[in-house]
Protein backbone atom coordinates (compact mmCIF):
# COMPACT_ATOMS: atom_id res chain seq x y z
CA UNK A 1 0.00 0.00 0.00
CA UNK A 2 1.00 3.69 -0.31
CA UNK A 3 1.46 6.07 2.12
CA UNK A 4 2.34 9.67 1.92
CA UNK A 5 4.22 11.59 4.33
CA UNK A 6 4.06 14.90 5.36
CA UNK A 7 7.46 16.17 7.09
CA UNK A 8 7.69 19.88 8.94
CA UNK A 9 10.11 21.33 11.35
CA UNK A 10 12.78 19.37 12.47
CA UNK A 11 11.56 16.59 10.43
CA UNK A 12 11.65 18.34 7.34
CA UNK A 13 14.91 19.55 8.44
CA UNK A 14 16.45 16.26 9.80
CA UNK A 15 15.15 14.53 6.34
CA UNK A 16 15.43 17.32 4.39
CA UNK A 17 12.10 16.49 2.35
CA UNK A 18 9.00 18.01 2.50
CA UNK A 19 6.91 14.87 1.64
CA UNK A 20 7.70 11.48 0.19
CA UNK A 21 5.55 8.05 -0.58
CA UNK A 22 6.18 5.39 0.87
CA UNK A 23 5.33 1.39 -0.05
CA UNK A 24 4.65 -0.41 2.74
CA UNK A 25 3.18 -3.62 3.58
CA UNK A 26 -0.67 -4.03 4.19
CA UNK A 27 -0.90 -3.85 8.59
CA UNK A 28 1.55 -1.78 8.82
CA UNK A 29 1.13 0.10 12.60
CA UNK A 30 1.93 4.05 12.86
CA UNK A 31 4.88 3.38 15.54
CA UNK A 32 6.55 0.90 12.78
CA UNK A 33 6.77 3.46 10.77
CA UNK A 34 7.91 5.66 13.04
CA UNK A 35 10.52 3.92 13.46
CA UNK A 36 11.28 3.20 9.70
CA UNK A 37 10.97 7.39 10.00
CA UNK A 38 13.71 7.90 12.92
CA UNK A 39 15.85 5.51 11.86
CA UNK A 40 15.93 7.23 8.33
CA UNK A 41 16.67 10.29 10.02
CA UNK A 42 20.59 8.99 10.96
CA UNK A 43 19.91 9.80 14.88
CA UNK A 44 18.94 13.99 14.58
CA UNK A 45 15.45 13.02 15.41
CA UNK A 46 16.48 11.17 19.02
CA UNK A 47 15.51 13.13 21.74
CA UNK A 48 12.41 14.73 19.63
CA UNK A 49 8.97 13.68 20.55
CA UNK A 50 6.68 13.72 17.89
CA UNK A 51 2.97 13.21 17.70
CA UNK A 52 1.47 11.38 14.52
CA UNK A 53 -1.54 12.42 12.42
CA UNK A 54 -3.19 10.40 10.08
CA UNK A 55 -4.84 12.55 7.10
CA UNK A 56 -4.83 15.12 9.51
CA UNK A 57 -6.00 14.17 12.94
CA UNK A 58 -3.98 13.48 16.00
CA UNK A 59 -4.59 9.60 17.13
CA UNK A 60 -4.03 8.85 20.40
CA UNK A 61 -3.19 5.28 19.92
CA UNK A 62 -1.04 3.09 17.57
CA UNK A 63 -2.96 2.45 14.76
CA UNK A 64 -3.32 0.34 11.59
CA UNK A 65 -2.45 2.31 8.57
CA UNK A 66 -4.49 2.14 5.00
CA UNK A 67 -3.63 2.42 1.67
CA UNK A 68 -3.56 5.90 0.30
CA UNK A 69 -3.71 7.20 4.37
CA UNK A 70 -1.62 11.00 4.66
CA UNK A 71 0.69 10.82 7.97
CA UNK A 72 2.74 13.49 9.39
CA UNK A 73 5.25 12.91 12.24
CA UNK A 74 4.20 16.14 14.38
CA UNK A 75 7.39 17.70 16.27
CA UNK A 76 6.60 19.83 19.41
CA UNK A 77 4.20 23.09 17.26
CA UNK A 78 5.36 26.68 17.92
CA UNK A 79 2.44 28.49 16.88
CA UNK A 80 1.42 31.83 18.55
CA UNK B 1 -19.42 33.09 16.32
CA UNK B 2 -16.01 31.49 15.74
CA UNK B 3 -14.35 33.00 12.75
CA UNK B 4 -10.68 31.56 11.48
CA UNK B 5 -8.23 32.68 8.90
CA UNK B 6 -4.12 31.59 8.16
CA UNK B 7 -2.68 33.90 5.92
CA UNK B 8 -0.18 34.20 3.90
CA UNK B 9 1.48 38.16 4.62
CA UNK B 10 0.53 40.95 6.64
CA UNK B 11 -2.56 40.98 8.74
CA UNK B 12 -5.26 43.02 8.18
CA UNK B 13 -6.31 43.43 11.69
CA UNK B 14 -10.54 42.63 12.40
CA UNK B 15 -12.04 46.28 11.99
CA UNK B 16 -13.73 48.45 14.90
CA UNK B 17 -17.19 47.39 15.33
CA UNK B 18 -18.94 49.98 17.30
CA UNK B 19 -22.92 47.84 16.70
CA UNK B 20 -22.34 44.90 19.55
CA UNK B 21 -25.12 45.12 21.94
CA UNK B 22 -24.05 43.02 24.32
CA UNK B 23 -20.75 42.43 24.74
CA UNK B 24 -18.79 44.66 27.17
CA UNK B 25 -15.42 43.37 26.86
CA UNK B 26 -13.01 43.54 23.57
CA UNK B 27 -10.01 41.64 24.24
CA UNK B 28 -7.63 41.49 21.44
CA UNK B 29 -4.14 39.79 21.69
CA UNK B 30 -0.96 40.80 19.04
CA UNK B 31 1.59 38.17 19.00
CA UNK B 32 4.44 39.89 17.88
CA UNK B 33 8.05 38.49 16.26
CA UNK B 34 10.73 39.73 19.17
CA UNK B 35 14.41 40.29 17.68
CA UNK B 36 15.89 37.78 19.64
CA UNK B 37 14.87 33.90 19.89
CA UNK B 38 15.71 32.25 22.57
CA UNK B 39 19.20 34.39 22.69
CA UNK B 40 19.85 34.65 19.39
CA UNK B 41 19.73 37.78 17.35
CA UNK B 42 16.95 37.05 14.38
CA UNK B 43 16.07 39.15 11.50
CA UNK B 44 12.82 37.18 10.96
CA UNK B 45 10.87 34.05 12.12
CA UNK B 46 9.27 32.27 9.20
CA UNK B 47 6.16 30.13 10.03
CA UNK B 48 5.50 26.98 8.42
CA UNK B 49 1.91 25.18 8.57
CA UNK B 50 0.31 21.67 8.02
CA UNK B 51 -2.03 22.74 5.42
CA UNK B 52 -5.49 22.26 6.00
CA UNK B 53 -5.02 20.40 9.27
CA UNK B 54 -3.35 23.91 10.83
CA UNK B 55 -6.92 25.38 9.60
CA UNK B 56 -9.01 22.51 11.33
CA UNK B 57 -7.60 22.68 14.23
CA UNK B 58 -7.49 26.27 15.20
CA UNK B 59 -11.25 26.39 13.99
CA UNK B 60 -11.76 23.04 16.58
CA UNK B 61 -9.67 25.21 18.96
CA UNK B 62 -12.03 28.32 18.68
CA UNK B 63 -15.03 26.15 19.32
CA UNK B 64 -13.95 24.39 21.99
CA UNK B 65 -12.96 27.85 23.84
CA UNK B 66 -16.41 29.03 23.38
CA UNK B 67 -18.01 25.39 24.84
CA UNK B 68 -15.45 26.18 27.87
CA UNK B 69 -15.87 29.83 28.61
CA UNK B 70 -18.61 32.80 28.93
CA UNK B 71 -17.64 34.87 25.79
CA UNK B 72 -19.67 35.49 22.67
CA UNK B 73 -17.23 35.42 19.86
CA UNK B 74 -13.55 34.73 18.59
CA UNK B 75 -11.75 35.74 16.21
CA UNK B 76 -8.02 34.63 15.07
CA UNK B 77 -5.69 35.58 12.11
CA UNK B 78 -2.65 33.18 11.74
CA UNK B 79 -0.13 34.79 9.43
CA UNK B 80 2.45 32.08 7.81
CA UNK B 81 5.43 32.75 5.65
CA UNK B 82 8.21 35.15 6.56
CA UNK B 83 7.62 37.46 9.30
CA UNK B 84 9.71 40.29 10.03
CA UNK B 85 10.66 41.71 13.71
CA UNK B 86 7.92 43.77 14.99
CA UNK B 87 5.10 42.55 13.33
CA UNK B 88 2.10 40.63 14.30
CA UNK B 89 2.08 36.62 13.45
CA UNK B 90 -0.93 36.08 15.65
CA UNK B 91 -4.00 38.09 16.02
CA UNK B 92 -7.09 37.16 18.72
CA UNK B 93 -10.48 38.95 19.51
CA UNK B 94 -12.71 38.02 22.16
CA UNK B 95 -15.92 39.31 22.57
CA UNK B 96 -17.58 38.92 26.12
CA UNK B 97 -20.20 40.54 28.10
CA UNK B 98 -17.53 40.60 31.30
CA UNK B 99 -13.77 40.98 31.02
CA UNK B 100 -12.55 38.34 33.49
CA UNK B 101 -14.54 35.64 30.76
CA UNK B 102 -12.92 36.82 28.04
CA UNK B 103 -9.05 37.23 30.16
CA UNK B 104 -9.63 33.62 31.02
CA UNK B 105 -10.64 31.91 27.16
CA UNK B 106 -7.52 34.40 26.14
CA UNK B 107 -5.49 32.88 28.17
CA UNK B 108 -6.31 29.12 27.62
CA UNK B 109 -6.99 29.57 23.81
CA UNK B 110 -3.44 30.59 23.39
CA UNK B 111 -1.90 27.63 26.04
CA UNK B 112 -3.77 25.59 23.99
CA UNK B 113 -2.73 26.64 20.04
CA UNK B 114 0.31 26.51 21.21
CA UNK B 115 0.22 22.55 22.29
CA UNK B 116 -2.04 21.55 19.47
CA UNK B 117 -2.08 23.96 16.11
CA UNK B 118 0.60 22.23 13.84
CA UNK B 119 2.64 25.50 12.84
CA UNK B 120 5.55 25.85 13.34
CA UNK B 121 8.66 28.45 13.70
CA UNK B 122 11.75 28.56 11.74
CA UNK B 123 14.68 31.55 12.81
CA UNK B 124 16.06 33.55 10.26
CA UNK B 125 19.31 34.77 11.43
CA UNK B 126 21.67 37.36 10.36
CA UNK B 127 23.44 35.67 7.48
CA UNK B 128 20.34 34.59 5.86
CA UNK B 129 20.72 30.94 7.24
CA UNK B 130 17.54 29.13 8.25
CA UNK B 131 16.93 26.71 11.19
CA UNK B 132 13.44 25.50 13.03
CA UNK B 133 13.80 27.54 15.88
CA UNK B 134 14.88 26.48 19.52
CA UNK B 135 17.02 24.07 17.55
CA UNK B 136 20.60 24.91 18.26
CA UNK B 137 23.14 25.90 16.12
CA UNK B 138 24.97 23.33 15.44
CA UNK B 139 22.52 20.71 15.31
CA UNK C 1 6.49 53.94 29.88
CA UNK C 2 3.03 55.52 30.31
CA UNK C 3 0.38 57.61 28.54
CA UNK C 4 -2.87 58.48 29.83
CA UNK C 5 -5.64 60.58 27.97
CA UNK C 6 -9.17 60.88 29.02
CA UNK C 7 -10.93 62.30 26.01
CA UNK C 8 -14.45 64.09 25.88
CA UNK C 9 -15.36 62.49 22.14
CA UNK C 10 -14.72 59.29 20.60
CA UNK C 11 -11.68 57.61 21.25
CA UNK C 12 -9.18 57.18 18.26
CA UNK C 13 -7.13 53.98 18.64
CA UNK C 14 -3.67 53.84 19.46
CA UNK C 15 -1.98 53.27 16.00
CA UNK C 16 -0.76 49.71 14.66
CA UNK C 17 3.20 50.19 15.60
CA UNK C 18 5.40 47.45 13.80
CA UNK C 19 8.72 48.79 15.00
CA UNK C 20 8.82 47.58 18.49
CA UNK C 21 12.01 44.91 19.11
CA UNK C 22 11.12 43.43 21.89
CA UNK C 23 7.39 43.38 22.78
CA UNK C 24 6.22 39.63 22.25
CA UNK C 25 2.91 40.65 23.24
CA UNK C 26 0.46 43.36 22.78
CA UNK C 27 -3.01 42.93 24.92
CA UNK C 28 -5.61 45.70 23.96
CA UNK C 29 -8.64 45.68 26.09
CA UNK C 30 -11.72 47.55 24.95
CA UNK C 31 -14.47 48.16 27.65
CA UNK C 32 -17.64 49.20 25.79
CA UNK C 33 -20.77 49.98 26.92
CA UNK C 34 -23.65 47.11 26.68
CA UNK C 35 -27.71 47.93 26.15
CA UNK C 36 -28.78 46.82 29.30
CA UNK C 37 -26.97 48.44 32.78
CA UNK C 38 -27.94 46.27 35.58
CA UNK C 39 -31.39 44.73 34.08
CA UNK C 40 -32.18 48.24 32.89
CA UNK C 41 -32.09 48.97 29.15
CA UNK C 42 -30.03 52.07 28.11
CA UNK C 43 -29.31 54.32 25.01
CA UNK C 44 -26.19 55.59 26.55
CA UNK C 45 -24.06 56.04 29.68
CA UNK C 46 -22.61 59.57 30.31
CA UNK C 47 -19.47 59.14 31.99
CA UNK C 48 -18.51 62.17 34.64
CA UNK C 49 -14.69 63.00 35.63
CA UNK C 50 -13.14 64.39 39.11
CA UNK C 51 -11.06 66.92 36.39
CA UNK C 52 -7.57 66.48 37.14
CA UNK C 53 -7.98 64.10 40.10
CA UNK C 54 -9.28 61.16 37.33
CA UNK C 55 -6.14 62.07 35.19
CA UNK C 56 -4.06 62.14 38.05
CA UNK C 57 -5.14 58.61 39.70
CA UNK C 58 -5.26 57.02 36.43
CA UNK C 59 -1.15 57.78 35.45
CA UNK C 60 -0.25 57.54 39.16
CA UNK C 61 -2.03 53.32 38.50
CA UNK C 62 -0.64 52.87 35.56
CA UNK C 63 3.10 53.70 36.94
CA UNK C 64 2.31 51.20 39.93
CA UNK C 65 1.18 48.93 37.08
CA UNK C 66 4.49 49.16 35.30
CA UNK C 67 6.25 48.81 38.92
CA UNK C 68 4.02 46.01 40.12
CA UNK C 69 4.64 43.81 36.59
CA UNK C 70 7.37 42.72 33.91
CA UNK C 71 5.46 45.20 31.63
CA UNK C 72 7.11 47.15 28.96
CA UNK C 73 4.32 49.86 28.27
CA UNK C 74 0.90 50.73 29.15
CA UNK C 75 -1.16 53.32 27.05
CA UNK C 76 -4.66 54.30 28.33
CA UNK C 77 -7.23 56.52 27.05
CA UNK C 78 -10.53 56.87 29.13
CA UNK C 79 -13.30 58.40 27.56
CA UNK C 80 -16.15 60.90 29.35
CA UNK C 81 -19.47 62.37 28.33
CA UNK C 82 -21.94 60.50 26.20
CA UNK C 83 -20.91 57.24 25.06
CA UNK C 84 -23.52 55.50 23.07
CA UNK C 85 -24.23 51.29 23.39
CA UNK C 86 -21.21 49.38 21.25
CA UNK C 87 -18.76 52.40 21.85
CA UNK C 88 -15.41 52.18 23.49
CA UNK C 89 -15.19 53.82 26.56
CA UNK C 90 -12.06 52.62 27.70
CA UNK C 91 -8.96 51.73 25.43
CA UNK C 92 -5.92 49.91 27.03
CA UNK C 93 -2.99 48.28 25.82
CA UNK C 94 0.11 46.74 27.41
CA UNK C 95 3.09 45.55 26.18
CA UNK C 96 5.34 43.08 27.11
CA UNK C 97 8.05 40.89 26.33
CA UNK C 98 5.77 37.43 27.49
CA UNK C 99 1.98 37.64 27.36
CA UNK C 100 1.67 36.14 30.85
CA UNK C 101 2.85 39.18 32.57
CA UNK C 102 0.44 41.55 30.58
CA UNK C 103 -2.49 39.66 30.83
CA UNK C 104 -1.67 39.56 34.93
CA UNK C 105 -0.97 43.24 34.81
CA UNK C 106 -4.46 44.20 32.66
CA UNK C 107 -6.26 41.96 35.01
CA UNK C 108 -4.89 44.45 38.22
CA UNK C 109 -5.15 47.47 36.45
CA UNK C 110 -8.21 47.36 35.39
CA UNK C 111 -9.80 45.90 39.13
CA UNK C 112 -8.07 49.30 40.34
CA UNK C 113 -9.13 51.09 37.80
CA UNK C 114 -12.68 50.54 38.99
CA UNK C 115 -11.29 51.20 42.97
CA UNK C 116 -9.73 54.27 42.56
CA UNK C 117 -10.12 56.60 39.48
CA UNK C 118 -12.66 59.29 39.91
CA UNK C 119 -15.14 58.40 37.39
CA UNK C 120 -18.71 57.61 37.36
CA UNK C 121 -21.32 56.39 35.46
CA UNK C 122 -24.78 57.89 34.62
CA UNK C 123 -27.34 55.89 32.88
CA UNK C 124 -29.53 57.44 30.27
CA UNK C 125 -32.68 55.84 29.60
CA UNK C 126 -35.41 55.79 26.72
CA UNK C 127 -37.41 57.95 27.88
CA UNK C 128 -33.72 60.48 27.70
CA UNK C 129 -34.06 60.63 32.07
CA UNK C 130 -30.37 60.75 33.29
CA UNK C 131 -29.47 58.61 37.11
CA UNK C 132 -26.41 57.79 38.25
CA UNK C 133 -25.72 54.25 37.56
CA UNK C 134 -26.93 51.67 40.11
CA UNK C 135 -29.67 53.69 41.78
CA UNK C 136 -32.70 52.62 41.42
CA UNK C 137 -35.33 54.04 39.48
CA UNK C 138 -37.71 55.43 42.60
CA UNK C 139 -34.31 56.62 44.05
CA UNK D 1 -12.19 79.66 56.55
CA UNK D 2 -13.72 78.73 52.93
CA UNK D 3 -13.99 75.80 51.85
CA UNK D 4 -14.97 74.58 48.34
CA UNK D 5 -17.01 71.25 48.00
CA UNK D 6 -17.24 69.64 45.13
CA UNK D 7 -19.82 67.42 44.15
CA UNK D 8 -20.38 63.80 41.55
CA UNK D 9 -22.50 61.05 40.74
CA UNK D 10 -24.40 60.31 43.71
CA UNK D 11 -23.57 62.93 46.23
CA UNK D 12 -24.40 65.36 42.67
CA UNK D 13 -27.73 63.46 42.77
CA UNK D 14 -28.71 64.06 45.91
CA UNK D 15 -27.96 67.52 46.82
CA UNK D 16 -28.58 68.89 43.24
CA UNK D 17 -25.57 70.75 42.85
CA UNK D 18 -21.93 70.54 41.00
CA UNK D 19 -20.11 72.54 44.06
CA UNK D 20 -20.50 75.26 46.51
CA UNK D 21 -18.68 77.17 49.16
CA UNK D 22 -19.18 76.99 52.35
CA UNK D 23 -17.64 79.39 55.60
CA UNK D 24 -16.70 77.03 58.38
CA UNK D 25 -15.21 77.18 61.65
CA UNK D 26 -11.32 77.31 61.66
CA UNK D 27 -9.98 73.62 62.76
CA UNK D 28 -13.15 71.87 61.02
CA UNK D 29 -12.21 67.81 60.33
CA UNK D 30 -13.46 66.64 57.36
CA UNK D 31 -15.70 63.63 59.41
CA UNK D 32 -17.80 67.20 60.82
CA UNK D 33 -17.92 68.49 57.26
CA UNK D 34 -19.02 65.52 56.04
CA UNK D 35 -21.84 64.66 58.68
CA UNK D 36 -23.17 68.38 57.71
CA UNK D 37 -23.13 67.25 53.87
CA UNK D 38 -24.80 64.12 54.99
CA UNK D 39 -27.47 66.47 56.98
CA UNK D 40 -27.88 68.65 53.78
CA UNK D 41 -28.37 65.24 51.94
CA UNK D 42 -31.51 64.42 53.59
CA UNK D 43 -31.04 60.58 53.89
CA UNK D 44 -30.37 60.62 50.03
CA UNK D 45 -26.68 59.57 50.82
CA UNK D 46 -27.67 57.24 53.63
CA UNK D 47 -25.89 53.81 52.80
CA UNK D 48 -23.67 55.21 50.46
CA UNK D 49 -20.14 55.11 51.34
CA UNK D 50 -18.33 58.19 50.82
CA UNK D 51 -14.37 58.42 50.34
CA UNK D 52 -12.76 61.36 50.98
CA UNK D 53 -10.32 63.43 48.71
CA UNK D 54 -8.99 67.21 49.89
CA UNK D 55 -7.01 68.70 46.78
CA UNK D 56 -7.74 66.03 44.68
CA UNK D 57 -6.26 63.50 47.12
CA UNK D 58 -7.85 60.58 48.61
CA UNK D 59 -6.94 61.21 52.90
CA UNK D 60 -6.79 57.72 54.34
CA UNK D 61 -7.51 59.59 57.93
CA UNK D 62 -9.45 62.31 59.38
CA UNK D 63 -7.82 65.51 58.96
CA UNK D 64 -8.34 68.99 60.10
CA UNK D 65 -9.57 71.47 57.11
CA UNK D 66 -7.04 74.71 56.03
CA UNK D 67 -8.43 77.90 53.99
CA UNK D 68 -8.95 76.92 50.41
CA UNK D 69 -9.06 73.71 50.56
CA UNK D 70 -11.34 71.82 47.85
CA UNK D 71 -13.33 68.86 49.26
CA UNK D 72 -14.80 66.16 47.30
CA UNK D 73 -17.13 63.17 48.90
CA UNK D 74 -16.32 59.99 46.55
CA UNK D 75 -19.22 57.94 46.20
CA UNK D 76 -17.95 54.52 44.90
CA UNK D 77 -16.19 55.25 42.10
CA UNK D 78 -17.51 53.20 38.12
CA UNK D 79 -14.88 54.04 35.91
CA UNK D 80 -13.89 51.85 32.68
Amino acid sequence: MKITIKCFSQVKYALGIDEFVLELEAGTMTSELEQNIRSKADGKLDGISLRIAVNQKYIPNDIELNDGDEVAFIPPVQGG
Amino acid sequence: MVKIEIIDGPIPFFPNDDSRQQDGAELIFNGRVRATEHGDAITALEYEQYEGMAEAELTQLAKDTCQKFSINDIFCKHRIGKVDVGETSLHIVIWSKHRQEGIDAMSWFIIELKKRVPIWKWAILGDGSRIPSECSHDY
